[in-house]
């Protein structure tokens, strides 16, 4: 099901004051493919989404996507390529209504001078809509996203990021704080993605890595461990001893 | 991250807020002045100085001595046959301050003249509300000339009646190479531009010329360009609390002012005193008054205001000249026999002679008072010790004719 | 107050939807008791809520960029200063007359004007300068700073040090822009007297107007799509940054926006004051403006616009009376409003009319 | 130009860098722990300039000198540890609101010394020792302005050991990184924050000591000083000491060069030029500690 190579992350380091928190990782990722990216704490999992969309500079390596080099471009940058994180915190705007956080990552003109104008256009309406009916807000819509619950907030950004119409998705830790019958909900929507995006998904919730059916990259002190279909990663010993050892 | 948007405010907020300022408003605009200015047994002056702020120090002591000057003509009988009644205003060290308070003294309270000013800036804020209102201001302290408003009565010296004198005194006693040092404003940089000019035409050396910050404390850079240029003797037209920076440093340096003298044109009585006169002992200020002068008229002045103000009360020149104004204007209002600032100006301009603790002192035509400069020098006991005077009274002359040839003052 | 709620429901809906309407109504009666300002206050109050409704321009403008943008500048003074100077050096000229050096000048030595002077003598060009320069200064100034990511306290201390460099340099440059003293004495405005009080009045409504429309304007730009990012670029920086969007020409603009205004209200203050100097531009008076916002409410333009009003006339009253109170009075004002207002007066209202 | 004067200017510069240093290591060290910034910092100074002062006058001479210095600090790091409680603590993650209450705190402060000592700065009489100068050549160096450079090593060795080498500094280090993690591990991160600003507070205080041997302690003494430190804070990087020290010798020894070409006045708007280009280049300062705490 996954077409051709869309992000190449190639010998990666990235270094905090002697700390490496990313040392020479790395990986592929093909058109449409879905990810689960897993390791204990301080595997560099985050750091490997903030490496893929700008927040850090890596001291050695490069990421490429569709071929180029984007390390070095700014966030901006990185975002009209078709790049889109969801970070673990919900990074929502909580005095605006879910619309309007919608309709705010949906803009595709994002200069400020496009900005002295009140509402949604209504070009860009349709599309608010249809990503507001995927998440499940549609009848949540009006409401101030900071009065959402904790799981409606992890969909917005979610929404957010799709909003964007980002090629890439990258999901860190979508579940947390997700009782089990959202957790499957959320499972359900990333599979449902894989149809027409590719998505990077960083959890260690193994119940929900195994939902979502996708292949595993296993990290641990940012280096690439293991990779291979869930069962595969769970089984192997390795994987067992860095991993699941030190969350036992 | 926790991102919230405040909430919008609702109008309500809006409301109750202008709601809040009119009533505060309301009840400030209400406040109208009880007496009339000019009543059938009393005549209201303004008193405008920094009360607060850098300069209040300086101003609270021309304010005292105003008030005493008023209370002494209260005493005896008033100013033709009213009693004076003084409204205070705080200038705040701020000119724009100084501007708004004037105005209200004129337009609110309506007084008949105003005491006041000290700073060039206060007096420049001022100087457009007076010739709108055609009042009459008068001003105590030295300042850089360049001015002559029909508005103002000038009795503090003129550049030819302070900065002058002190350089044909320096150049009497043989020092020919001379560095000017000033705080960053109006005063020093017109009086060193004087400076320079006559400096240049009796053929004397300019060693350098330094500015500092208003208030500015660090003089490391100044005194490497001084201790360079190695003057005969420095002209101090530093302001303040720069003086005692400036003064400790050049000790520190190795150049006290018995080494290096110099000659101070901002350092009265006050501000040596409360200086230190271990710091400044030994150096020179020109001015046209020194609480050591021995006359009869200065001693019972001395002791009228130290009896009010504290038996330790420095006095100073601009003190004085504050003191000696209300006097002008009630020699003024009697010879006009009237109140009105038009006519009591026009009479100010020759009162041929007012009593004060300087002497007997007068106005010229210009509106600048003709006075004698004095040349002190700083004894232990923070009294100068009058070295030298011009002599005879100078004439004022508002814009020095070397410097500014172009200019004369019509009034 | 809270006993009987259940009785008074349809009474207390009745009573709000009343009191909304009399809120809608409140700012425009407000406004013409402005207006109407001329015909019950002596020339001498007119003159001094003209140049308080001048600061309380300036206040709206905090309130766009540190209550909506988090960008808490201590340097407004500068932005002020530049229209006020502008609006000066205009007048001065005028006051001069054809091809006469402007008296300060002459006695400090300078015997021709600077060129930067010139294009002051038409009243187009100084008008202009007087919303355009702070404008671009400030968009300059800021984005210098922000494109670099640099925010926050370190903005503030930057804006300060702003703020005291740009009054030393007032001071320091005696010849060209009247020093210490700054400029005063200007006879008359565009050719009008400034002594007559029917200018006077005309002076006073133009500022009453550009207040008026300042808040008008600030309103829309708040409730655009404009106001929503700028409101997220305080909150959330990063968010909007990996949305793909650039925070830093939204932050500059507002700060532009914010300059402007301060602009204008020198300009509108000189006018009104008759003189400006370096004493109003610089960190103390900077760091004061605040305040102004501060008490009114920081997320309220009305509050601003109001406190700036009310502060200032207490300050008149307080300090004709009691001149050394004024300083622990704005001390403590500056500490309580923050500690224990953070909304100011407009959120402490509006917490009453909940209610 | 003379070799004399560059000679004399390059000293100069190094002790106003010691007088910045002094001023904004509190500031430093509190902005790095507890990111804000105390407006009322100067007048630590200023209070610490009165206090030796004060000390002084029951003490006379050479004893009073080195008697003030732990007046002063316990003075002013005292009245630290009451803004800290009173104010500051309550602002805690407000860093902006901060900045402004803590500005009321220096009206307030300022007018109490007005009214207490008089508006004319008073004078703290050095002993005769530190009135002298030393020549080297054509150099001439005061003793205060060396005594001055003198504190400030001392304060900075000080500074550095208790910051290395005892507990209370492992405390500050781990705070610092981690403020979560520290509390976690049962360290009372309230209390570190205490001893830090008040620790700061007093350093100022010592600053102001030194300050009175070179000029008057008036009201405002603090103002004059406290920009320079906020741009040392600026330049210096996040609550770094080496950082804010190299930072203080760039923009002491900047401002006395500069004097030698232009006035004082210029010299201080060239500085703001010089901080503006500076972070245009280096805008995380001159040194930065990379973490892996979130940023905001």
């Amino acid at each position: 099901m996954s077409g051709p190579l869309l992000l190449a992350v190639d010998g990666i380091t990235v270094d905090f004051d002697g700390f490496k928190a990313l040392d020479t990782f790395s990986m592929t990722l093909d058109k449409g493919e879905t990810r689960v990216v897993i390791g204990p704490n301080g595997a560099g999992k985050s750091t490997l989404c903030d490496a893929i969309i700008g927040r850090v500079r890596p001291a050695a390596g490069r990421v490429l996507f569709r071929g180029e080099d984007l390390t070095g471009l700014s966030e901006q940058a990185i975002v009209e390529r078709g790049i889109c994180r969801k970070f673990q915190a919900p990074g929502i705007l909580a005095g605006i209504t879910a619309r309007e956080n919608v309709a705010l990552a949906a803009r595709r003109d994002r200069s400020w001078w496009q900005a002295f104008g009140k509402g949604i256009p209504a070009e860009e309406q349709a599309s608010v809509d249809a990503v507001l009916e995927r998440v499940g807000l549609a009848d949540r819509a009006e409401v101030k996203a900071g009065e959402l619950a904790h799981g409606e907030k992890q969909w917005l950004e979610i929404g957010m990021v799709l909003a964007t119409g980002a090629e890439l998705v990258l999901l860190d830790e979508p579940t947390a704080g997700m009782g089990p019958a959202e957790t499957s909900r959320t499972a359900e929507l990333i599979r449902d993605l894989g149809d027409t995006r590719s998505v990077i998904v960083i959890d260690h919730d193994m119940s929900f890595v195994e939902q979502l059916a996708a292949p595993v990259t296993v990290m641990h002190q940012g280096r690439f461990l293991k990779q291979g279909s869930v069962e595969a990663v769970r089984a192997d010993p390795e994987v067992i001893s860095v991993y699941l050892g030190h969350s036992a | 991250m926790a991102f919230r948007f405040r909430q919008k405010f609702k109008r309500s907020s809006a409301v109750w807020t202008a709601a809040a300022l009119l009533a505060i408003s309301a009840c400030s605009g209400g406040e109208e002045s009880e007496t009339a200015a000019i009543s059938e047994d009393a005549v209201k002056v303004g008193i405008l100085q920094s009360l607060t702020g850098t300069m209040a120090i300086s101003e609270i002591t021309v304010k005292n001595a105003t008030e005493l000057a008023i209370e002494q003509i209260n005493d005896n009988g008033g100013v033709l046959g009213r009693e004076i009644v003084a409204v205070v205003e705080d200038g705040a060290s701020e000119p724009a301050t100084f501007a708004q308070k004037a105005q209200k003294l004129i337009e609110d309270e309506e007084v008949a003249t105003v005491f006041g000013g000290w700073t060039s800036a206060s007096r420049k804020a001022m100087l457009p509300v007076f010739e709108r209102t055609q009042n009459l201001l008068w001003y105590p302290v030295q300042f850089e000339g360049n001015e002559c408003s029909p508005n103002i009565m000038y009795s503090g010296a003129q550049p030819n009646q302070q900065i002058l004198p002190a350089l044909g005194w320096a150049e009497e006693e043989g020092y020919e190479s001379y560095f000017l040092v000033g705080s960053d404003y109006v005063f020093p940089r017109t009086a060193n531009l004087i400076l320079k000019k006559h400096l240049e035409d009796r053929g004397l050396e300019l060693a350098g010329e330094a500015y500092v910050p208003l208030g500015g404390t660090d003089f490391s850079g100044v005194i490497s360009r001084i201790r360079s240029a190695d003057p005969d003797i420095i002209f101090n037209t530093l302001n303040g609390d720069s003086n005692v920076a400036f003064f400790k440093q050049m000790q520190a340096a190795g150049m006290p002012p018995s080494e290096l003298p110099v000659m101070s044109f901002s350092i009265g009585e006050q501000e040596a005193q409360a200086m230190g006169t271990e710091l400044v002992e030994g150096s020179y200020a020109t001015w046209n008054y020194f609480q050591s002068m021995p006359d009869e008229a200065n001693q019972s002045f001395v002791g009228a205001y130290q009896e009010a103000y504290g038996e330790d009360a420095a006095i100073t020149d601009p003190m004085v000249h504050g003191y000696l104004n209300v006097y002008a204007w009630k020699a003024a209002v009697e010879k006009a026999g009237s109140f009105d600032p038009a006519e009591v100006r026009e009479a100010a301009r020759d009162l041929g002679g007012i009593p004060t603790p300087m002497g007997e002192v007068n106005f010229a035509p210009n509106g600048s008072l003709v006075q004698t400069a004095y040349v002190g020098k700083l004894g232990s006991d923070g009294q100068f010790e009058i070295v030298s005077d011009s002599g005879t009274p100078i004439d004022p002359q508002p814009y020095d004719p070397l410097a500014f040839p172009d200019q004369s003052c019509e009034v | 107050m809270s006993d009987a709620v259940t009785s008074q429901v349809p009474a207390a809906d009745g009573d709000r939807a009343w009191r909304r309407r009399a809120m809608a109504l409140l700012p425009w009666l407000l406004l013409a008791l402005g207006a109407a300002a001329p015909f019950y206050l002596s020339g001498y109050n007119l003159s001094l809520l003209g140049r308080f409704m001048a600061f309380g321009i300036l206040a709206m403008g905090i309130v766009l960029i540190w209550g909506h943008g988090g960008i808490l500048s201590l340097g407004q003074g500068v932005f002020f200063g530049i229209g006020a100077y502008a609006m000066a050096m205009h007048m001065k000229l005028a006051a001069a007359g054809d091809g006469q050096l402007p008296d300060f000048m002459m006695w400090s030595g300078r015997e021709a004007l600077p060129w930067w002077w010139e294009p002051f003598a038409s009243p187009v060009f100084a008008i202009l300068a007087v919303f355009l320069l702070p404008a671009l200064l400030a968009a300059l100034f800021s984005w210098l700073v922000f494109y670099r990511r640099v925010s926050g306290v370190y903005f503030a201390l930057i804006t300060q040090a702003l703020a005291l460099a740009f009054a030393t340099l007032l001071i320091s440059r005696q010849d060209v822009t009247g020093g210490f003293n700054g400029l005063t004495n200007f006879p008359s405005l565009f050719g009008l007297s400034l002594a007559d009080q029917t200018v006077r009045d005309g002076l006073y409504w133009t500022t009453l107007a550009l207040a008026a429309l300042g808040y008008a304007g600030l309103r829309w730009l708040l409730a655009t799509r404009f106001g929503n990012l700028l409101r997220a670029a305080r909150d959330a920086e990063n968010r909007i940054r990996f949305l793909g969007y650039n925070p830093v020409p939204f932050k500059v603009v507002a700060f532009a926006i914010a300059g402007m205004l301060a602009g204008v209200g020198g300009a509108l203050f000189t006018m009104h004051a008759g003189n400006i100097s370096p004493a109003l531009v610089g960190v103390v008076p900077s760091i004061e403006m605040v305040i102004w916002a501060a008490v009114g409410g920081r997320y309220s333009l009305a509050g601003a616009l109001v406190a700036a009003v009310a502060l200032n006339i207490l300050r008149d009253s307080v300090s004709s009376a009691f001149p050394e109170l004024w300083l622990y009075l704005i001390g403590l004002v500056f500490i309580l409003t923050v500690t224990l207002l953070p909304n100011g007066v407009a959120g402490l209202a509006r917490r009453v009319s909940r209610r | 130009m003379d070799a004399a004067l560059l000679l004399n200017q390059l000293f100069n510069g190094i002790s106003v860098a010691s007088i910045y240093l002094l001023a904004a290591l509190g500031l430093a060290l509190s902005f790095g722990l507890m990111r804000v910034i105390n407006m009322a910092h100067g007048e630590m100074l200023m209070l610490g300039g009165y206090l030796a002062y004060l000390t002084l006058i029951w003490v006379p001479g050479a004893p009073g000198i080195l008697l003030a210095i732990p007046v002063a600090f316990v003075g002013a790091a005292a009245m630290g540890a009451l803004i800290q409680l009173s104010l500051i603590r309550r602002l805690m993650n407000r860093p902006l609101d901060t900045l402004l209450a803590t500005w009321g705190v220096s009206l307030i402060l300022q007018q109490a010394a007005r009214d207490i000592f008089g508006a004319i700065g008073v004078e703290v009489r050095a002993p005769d020792w530190l009135n002298d100068s030393l020549q080297f050549g054509a150099v001439v160096i005061p003793s205060a302005r060396l005594f001055i450079i003198l504190v400030t090593i001392l304060v900075l060795g000080a500074l550095a050991l208790l910051i290395r080498r005892t507990r209370i500094g492992l405390t500050v280090r781990a705070v610092n990184q981690d403020r979560m993690m520290a509390g976690a591990t049962g360290i009372d991160a309230g209390r570190v924050d205490l001893v830090v600003f008040a620790l700061g507070t007093g350093i100022a205080g010592l600053a102001g000591v030194v300050l009175a041997l070179l000029g008057p302690v008036t009201p405002s003494v603090g103002q004059s000083y406290i920009v320079p430190a906020f741009l040392v804070v600026i330049m210096g990087g996040l609550g770094s000491v080496l950082g804010t020290t190299v930072a203080a010798l760039l923009l002491g020894l900047f401002s006395a060069l500069a004097q030698t070409v232009v006035d004082v006045s210029a010299a201080q708007m060239l500085l703001l030029l010089f901080v503006i280009i500076f972070i245009q280049v280096r805008p995380q300062g001159v040194i930065s500690i990379r973490s892996r705490a979130l940023d905001e």
